[in-house]
């Protein structure tokens, strides 16, 4: 892989190229005192050394509410796909959060491929960043996920002065060729990176106790486990969880019509596994209506059915359902490393 | 045929039915299929002859219980209009006082010319088909409720808690502010407007059908309430609820 | 990589049918007979589902109830309970629906020809056997025995009376009906399904079971099988969820790790044992 | 001379439950009375023990079209009470948000409630039909009001955004930019209904009365200044129960107001004869083309008043924009420390003076409350405007005085729910 320097000042030129070049800019903004991506309008609101967003940048590929259809109404109905993708650079993204975008690039592309995310997905360049100041409910290096080696097309680090750009595509090339001033990075420079990414890795809080290729079986053993009830106890089914989640990708669909009742859509939304009426079916039949029984499908999801499915990890460790839960149950970490416990 | 609709107030602030008002270009719209033939605020005629009623207030005097009563005998439909009509609202606050002081610190020694009950929710007297939440309504989802009525379907109204919004909308927690919330025991559907204002939730939509009260009581205590203060939030619309108990 | 995988088509998009014919079957259910309106087969197997869009209203999995034999159209068996299905029962002849599918993989057919069969059907289970009986009875000589047990609720909530009576009639069915509380009128036999079972007699070695109905009914009438030395890869059935998108995006069918709407809705008993959730 | 039995049980295009009945026999009136039977509220009662900041969230659900109004008194309350000193910008945005409260109140009002009766109409629905672009402008106008409070407040009813101390959100300049635009376009709509009004008539009503409402040096006010009267000059705030003095009528159990004389009258009109000379010169221009001087006797001219007010709205709102755009917004956490203490917040609510009085004990826990509602207080004018109408129509037929009377009260643009906290008839 190639590798290049641009200087810290040279930073915000290339933003700002980036901004007014066709495409829309997203990257990680100040919020109330964390962090969130949103679009970018100037270089200046650009923080690139974020521990976590509130939200997943999943949410420009695969967007809480999305439609997927319109009609028109009537005896004669007519129907429409709606397809929209627009050119998007997301701007900063961390490892973590790269590897979950390779996950649902899977999971959208496998059995029947999903043009809505599929496209959007298409005309999406990511620029990642290294996550330095990691946020204290992450567990990262444990599952592989503080750094990535694919699935972005440009990734920077930033190693005090100027950053270092791993060229990951051709795409990414051509931005930085174009808009960004940089010279080769120096072995000294990348030998930096290296100790940056070292030092980050120690300022993890949180382990996990165990391999994620031991998830499955781990799990295998555990359905039975006093954890699921006595820990579910507390879970107020407010959904925080999925919802921050950049791996979860349920949805719900539902119509929509206009006020004169002629045309409508049908779009879906964000949904999950940890409201209550998720698997409920008609005649009052609920398969999970029990918090016991959603609070574990959760967990095995995210450590054992997304793995088996689509040979990537259903958790990447960014520790935002932890930071998410008021009710302090939410980490997977917390849970495997109990039952890790548990079992031996 | 065209729909015709009735809305009908008791006990509140006719804040629920301004909203409807607020609909602006809507209304028009909406004008095309449907005959409101009943709206005291906004209009003299009326008809006893409708199919969709629209109830806001509480019940708070003896003389309401009748009216409303007729108002379900006429109505196919019979859908509750905001907070007041749905829980009650915060007209039970007064519920947690017995009615005579009640009378006594706002009336005085005319007290005793007055007439009034415990606030309650309408479905306490008659029964109620569908409800439109909310301290005022959300008049979003008044016009999907209505939408789907009209289609003959049952509208869609959210049975998880406010927090599901709160976070798709991208807002810090309150609870992370150091402030309390109740958004993770009430029903959604407000898009956390109070909450992406700088505010919290007030559970002004009423619980979710099986609310963690207990988990949620516990997480009030360790940002710092006493039993006290959290009876208190949780009275704000939901007294009835307590009382009802 | 992305690029080449993004499809030309939406896999959200119905296409259209017509309704051609609703023949009312009990006091919520309807059949319903719709044709294509691109003039294409459907091609569907029994056990299928397809998802059933009424614009405006929403969608709903439905199983197809004829059996691919017949041409040119195809039947979904409705009961009315929600949104959808309301919408459904409130339609004419005429009226244009989506339909998505068909989804999911079905019974496996070849795995029963040569098979005896006895298929259980508690309710509307019958709306997807339906749909295997009659493929097995347009292609009798390709299958051993079929032996139908047929449960309802009450005499009134008989599925298909008419098809019931006619299969009554063949020498080359064996079917057994049950209700679960008689009246007057009702002669049959009452009792749940499983009380069938002792009047049926069977060639373990080569029977296949193909159960659907209510969840409640799957762990009796799995014991019965077993009481008859049926192994659990003979058990087949059909399980319900549910289902927004029908073809493994939306996670509301999943069990365990298994997507009810690929890998499913039929399965075999032995693949159920394993899902901790299945029934 | 016709025989009257008017009865007009619950008054319909105002907000709450007002009944009317005159009597006469043998052509002499043997009642006439104006009643509330709406159900009251207790809000004093409810109020008390709950926290400060529940109390200003729960102080605005007395009424629903006024909720800007009871908002900002609760909070002017709270803050006085607690000695809580206002920032420049806090002090720029909750103006704003209430003129957005007083555009919307009056369009409502003027072209929802009150202009069908000119055009011959039970409501504003037939009006989609026969006066398209009237409504339209209407709609508009109440869009552009409503947005503005949402943008300030956070939402067109019950708003949020302003706590005790300043705001919890701020606008962005863009969607100031955005709100400025359409303000300007606004003055149109409002010249076209200065038009519009021109042309309806007006009934000529006189009777003389005592006008109430805030006076400010600085401006004309809102949300400001000491209590004026047409008659008495002006008084602090404080005194604000000397100038209410609530009462009870001897034939109904309804507590009613006056000052001066017999009764006095709050609202756009009071508001208008007190501070006419510090309106703007486009406000005060179209009163003039509509025929508005001060000092108007004439009830029914109270509509005519809040258009006048409208015109003021926009504008101040325009200027407001203009200082909050060229200074920047700037988060600003408000500084509020509890004390014990009374404060008494004063607005004028579209339809009136009102008059939130709370005392809170050392924990910021309300132990007593007293609000003062302008609807309250111009029930006594009504029913003497009655008494004074009545006679002088009493040649019309039965249908003609029902109207006119019906006409009079919604001119008040009464808010009976909220003025029910405090207010019942017995029906004898
Ligand atoms: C693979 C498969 C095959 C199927 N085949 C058939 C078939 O052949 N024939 C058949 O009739 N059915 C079949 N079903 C069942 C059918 O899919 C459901 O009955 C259908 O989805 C109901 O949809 P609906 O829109 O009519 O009902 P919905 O409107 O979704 O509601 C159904 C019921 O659930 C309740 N409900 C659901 N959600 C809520 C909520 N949020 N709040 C309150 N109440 C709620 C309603 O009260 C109602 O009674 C099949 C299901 C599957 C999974
Ligand atoms: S685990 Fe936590 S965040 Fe998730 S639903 Fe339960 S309480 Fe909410
Ligand atoms: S499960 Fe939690 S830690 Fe894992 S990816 Fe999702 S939000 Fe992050
Ligand atoms: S602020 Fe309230 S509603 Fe929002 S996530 Fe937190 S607890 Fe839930």
């Amino acid at each position: 892989m190639e590798n290049k320097i641009i200087e810290k000042q040279n930073m915000a030129p290339f933003v700002d190229n980036l901004i007014n070049a066709e495409a829309e800019v997203i990257g990680p903004k100040r919020k109330d005192g964390k962090y969130a991506f949103d679009k970018l309008i100037e270089t200046g609101e650009l923080c690139l050394d974020y521990d976590t967003t509130l939200l997943p940048p999943k949410m420009y590929l695969f967007p809480p509410k999305e439609t997927l259809i319109k009609f028109e109404l009537g005896k004669e109905p007519e129907v429409e796909p709606v397809v929209e993708a627009k050119p998007l650079i997301l701007f900063g993204v961390h490892p973590y959060d790269i590897k979950a975008i390779e996950l649902l690039d899977v999971a959208f592309s496998t059995t029947n491929p999903d043009i809505n995310y599929l496209s959007k997905r298409e005309k999406a360049v990511i620029i990642g960043v290294d996550c330095l100041n990691p946020n204290p409910n992450a567990f990262c290096p444990s599952l592989g996920t503080a750094t990535a080696e694919t699935g972005f097309d440009l990734m920077l680090t930033d190693i005090g002065d100027s950053y270092v750009v791993a060229i990951g595509s051709s795409k990414g090339e051509q931005l930085l060729t174009k808009y960004a001033e940089t010279r080769e990075a120096s072995q000294v420079e990348l030998a930096q990176r290296n100790s940056e990414r070292q030092k980050a890795l120690a300022r993890y809080k949180v382990t996990l106790n165990i391999s994620p290729e031991e998830l499955p079986q781990l799990l295998d053993k555990s359905w039975d486990s006093p954890w699921w009830k006595e820990k579910s106890e507390k879970c107020l089914s407010c959904g925080s969880c999925i919802v921050v989640c950049p791996t979860c990708f349920c949805f719900d669909v539902q119509d929509d019509v206009t006020l004169n009742l002629k045309e409508g859509e049908r779009y879906r939304q964000w949904d999950g596994c940890m409201l209550v009426d998720f698997a409920a079916v008609a005649g009052g039949g609920n398969f999970r209506g029990d918090k016991e029984s959603r609070f574990r499908h959760r967990m095995y999801r995210k450590g054992k059915y997304i793995w088996e499915r689509y040979g990537k990890l259903g958790c990447v460790g960014c520790g935002r359902c932890a930071s998410a839960c008021l009710a302090e149950i939410a980490s997977p970490a917390e849970t495997f490393n109990r039952l890790k416990e548990e079992s031996k | 045929m065209k729909a015709k609709l009735a809305f009908f107030d008791f006990t509140g602030c006719e804040g629920c039915q301004l909203e409807v008002l607020n609909f602006e270009t809507e209304l028009v719209e909406l004008l095309n299929h449907v005959d409101i033939v009943n709206f005291r605020e906004a209009k003299t005629e009326s008809e006893d002859n409708y199919e969709i009623a629209f109830v806001e207030g509480s019940i708070t005097r003896e003389s309401e219980i009748p009216k409303l009563k007729k108002i379900r005998q006429q109505a196919k439909i019979v859908v509750a209009l905001g907070a007041c009509a749905c829980l009650g609202g915060v007209n039970c606050l007064k519920n947690f006082r017995p009615m005579k002081e009640n009378l006594r610190i706002v009336y005085g020694d005319a007290a005793k010319y007055y007439d009034t009950i415990p606030a309650r929710p309408i479905s306490s007297i008659v029964p109620v088909d569908y409800y439109v939440h909310g301290c005022p309504i959300d008049k979003k989802e008044f016009l999907k409720v209505t939408k789907a009525l009209l289609l003959g379907k049952r509208p869609e109204i959210p049975n998880y808690p406010v927090c599901v919004e709160c976070k798709l909308a991208g807002n810090v927690c309150t609870f992370d502010k150091g402030e309390t919330c109740l958004g993770p025991v009430t029903r959604a559907g407000c898009n956390a407007i109070c909450i992406s204002n700088g505010r919290h939730c007030w559970g002004c939509r009423g619980p979710v059908d099986d609310p963690n009260t207990n988990s949620e009581k516990e997480i009030l205590q360790k940002h710092g309430l006493t039993v006290e203060d959290i009876l208190n939030q949780f009275r704000i619309f939901n007294g009835y609820l307590e009382v009802s108990k | 990589m992305i690029s080449q995988a993004v499809p030309q088509a939406s896999i959200y998009l119905p296409h259209l049918a017509e309704l051609i014919r609703i023949e009312p079957i009990a006091e919520r259910e309807k059949v319903f007979e719709f044709r294509l309106k691109d003039g294409k087969e459907l091609g569907h197997k029994p056990g299928q589902f397809v998802e059933l869009s009424i614009f405006g209203i929403g969608e709903a999995p439905i199983s197809l109830s004829s059996s691919p034999t017949k041409k040119g159209s195809f039947e979904l068996a409705v009961r009315n309970v929600g949104n959808v299905t309301n919408a459904l029962h409130n339609l004419d002849i005429g009226a244009t629906v989506g339909i998505r599918g068909p989804f999911g993989n079905g019974f496996p057919v070849d795995n029963l020809k040569g098979k005896d069969i006895v298929i259980v059907a508690g309710g509307i289970g019958l709306f997807p056997l339906r749909s295997l009986i009659n493929y097995i009875l347009d292609k009798r000589s390709e299958f051993g025995r079929l032996i139908i047990l047929s449960g309802s609720r009450t005499p009134q909530e008989r599925m298909f009376v008419n098809e019931l009576e006619k299969w009554h009639k063949r020498e080359d069915v064996e079917l057994l009906e049950t209700v679960d509380e008689g009246d007057e009128e009702w002669t049959g036999h009452v009792g749940v399904v499983t009380t069938l079972s002792s009047e049926v007699h069977i060639d373990p070695e080569k029977i296949f079971a193909v159960v659907v109905g209510p969840p409640v009914m799957y762990k009796f009438v799995v014991a019965e099988c077993h009481k008859k030395g049926i192994p659990d890869e003979r058990i087949i059935m059909s399980l319900e969820r549910r289902m927004k998108c029908g073809i493994g995006k939306c996670g509301h069918c999943q069990i365990n790790g298994v997507y009810v709407c690929q890998e499913g809705p039929v399965f075999t008993y032995a693949e159920v044992k394993k899902l901790r959730e299945a029934i | 001379m016709t025989q009257l039995n008017i009865n007009v049980h619950h008054v319909t295009r105002v907000e709450g439950h007002g009944n009317i009945t005159v009597n006469t026999k043998d052509g002499k009136i043997e009642e006439i009375t104006w009643a509330i039977p709406e159900s009251p509220r207790f809000f004093e009662a409810m109020l008390r023990g709950l926290n400060y900041a529940d109390v200003t969230w729960i102080a605005p659900r007395i009424c629903g079209i006024c909720s800007i109004a009871h908002a900002t008194a609760s909070i002017q309350a709270t803050e006085a009470a607690f000695g809580v000193q206002l920032s420049e910008q806090a002090m720029l945005l909750r103006k704003l948000l209430y003129h957005a409260e007083t555009l919307q109140s009056h369009v409502l009002h003027f072209y929802f409630l009150a202009a069908p009766d000119f055009l011959g109409v039970g409501s504003v629905f037939p009006l989609v039909n026969t006066h398209k672009e009237v409504v339209l402008r209407a709609l508009r106008l109440k869009k552009l009001a409503n947005d503005l409070a949402d943008l300030i407040g956070g939402r067109k009813t019950h708003p949020m955004a302003c706590i005790v101390g300043g705001f919890t959100k701020l606008p962005e300049i863009s969607q100031l930019k955005v709100m400025q635009q359409r303000l300007a376009q606004a003055m149109d709509d409002l010249r076209e209904t200065v038009k519009l009004f021109k042309g309806l008539k007006i009934p000529n009503f006189v009777r003389e009365t005592e006008y109430i409402a805030l006076k400010d040096p600085k401006e004309y006010a809102f949300i400001s200044g000491d209590i004026a009267s047409t008659d008495t000059g002006t008084a602090p705030i404080a005194d604000y129960l000397s100038i209410t003095n609530e009462f009870c009528v001897p034939q109904s159990t309804a507590k009613f107001s006056k000052h001066n004389r017999d009764s006095y009258m709050v609202g756009a009109l009071a508001r208008f004869n007190n501070n006419y000379a510090q309106l703007s010169p486009e406000a005060q221009k179209a009163a003039e083309d509509l025929g508005l001087k001060a000092i108007c006797h004439n009830p029914y001219m109270i509509s005519v008043a809040q258009v006048v007010e409208s015109i003021y709205a926009v504008e101040e709102s325009l200027k407001i924009i203009d200082q909050l755009m060229a200074q920047g917004l700037k988060e600003e956490k408000p500084d509020v420390k509890v004390k014990a203490g009374r404060g008494i917040g004063a607005v004028e609510a579209p339809r009136g003076i009102l008059f939130h009085d709370y005392t809170y004990d050392d924990k910021g826990v309300l132990t007593e409350a007293n609000c003062v509602i302008p609807t309250n207080q111009n029930h006594n004018n009504i029913q003497k405007d009655m008494e004074a109408l009545v006679p002088s129509v009493i040649n019309k037929s039965q249908e003609e005085i029902t109207h006119l009377l019906e006409m009079l009260v919604r001119a008040y643009d009464p808010c009976i729910s909220c003025s029910a906290h405090f207010l019942e008839v017995k029906f004898v």
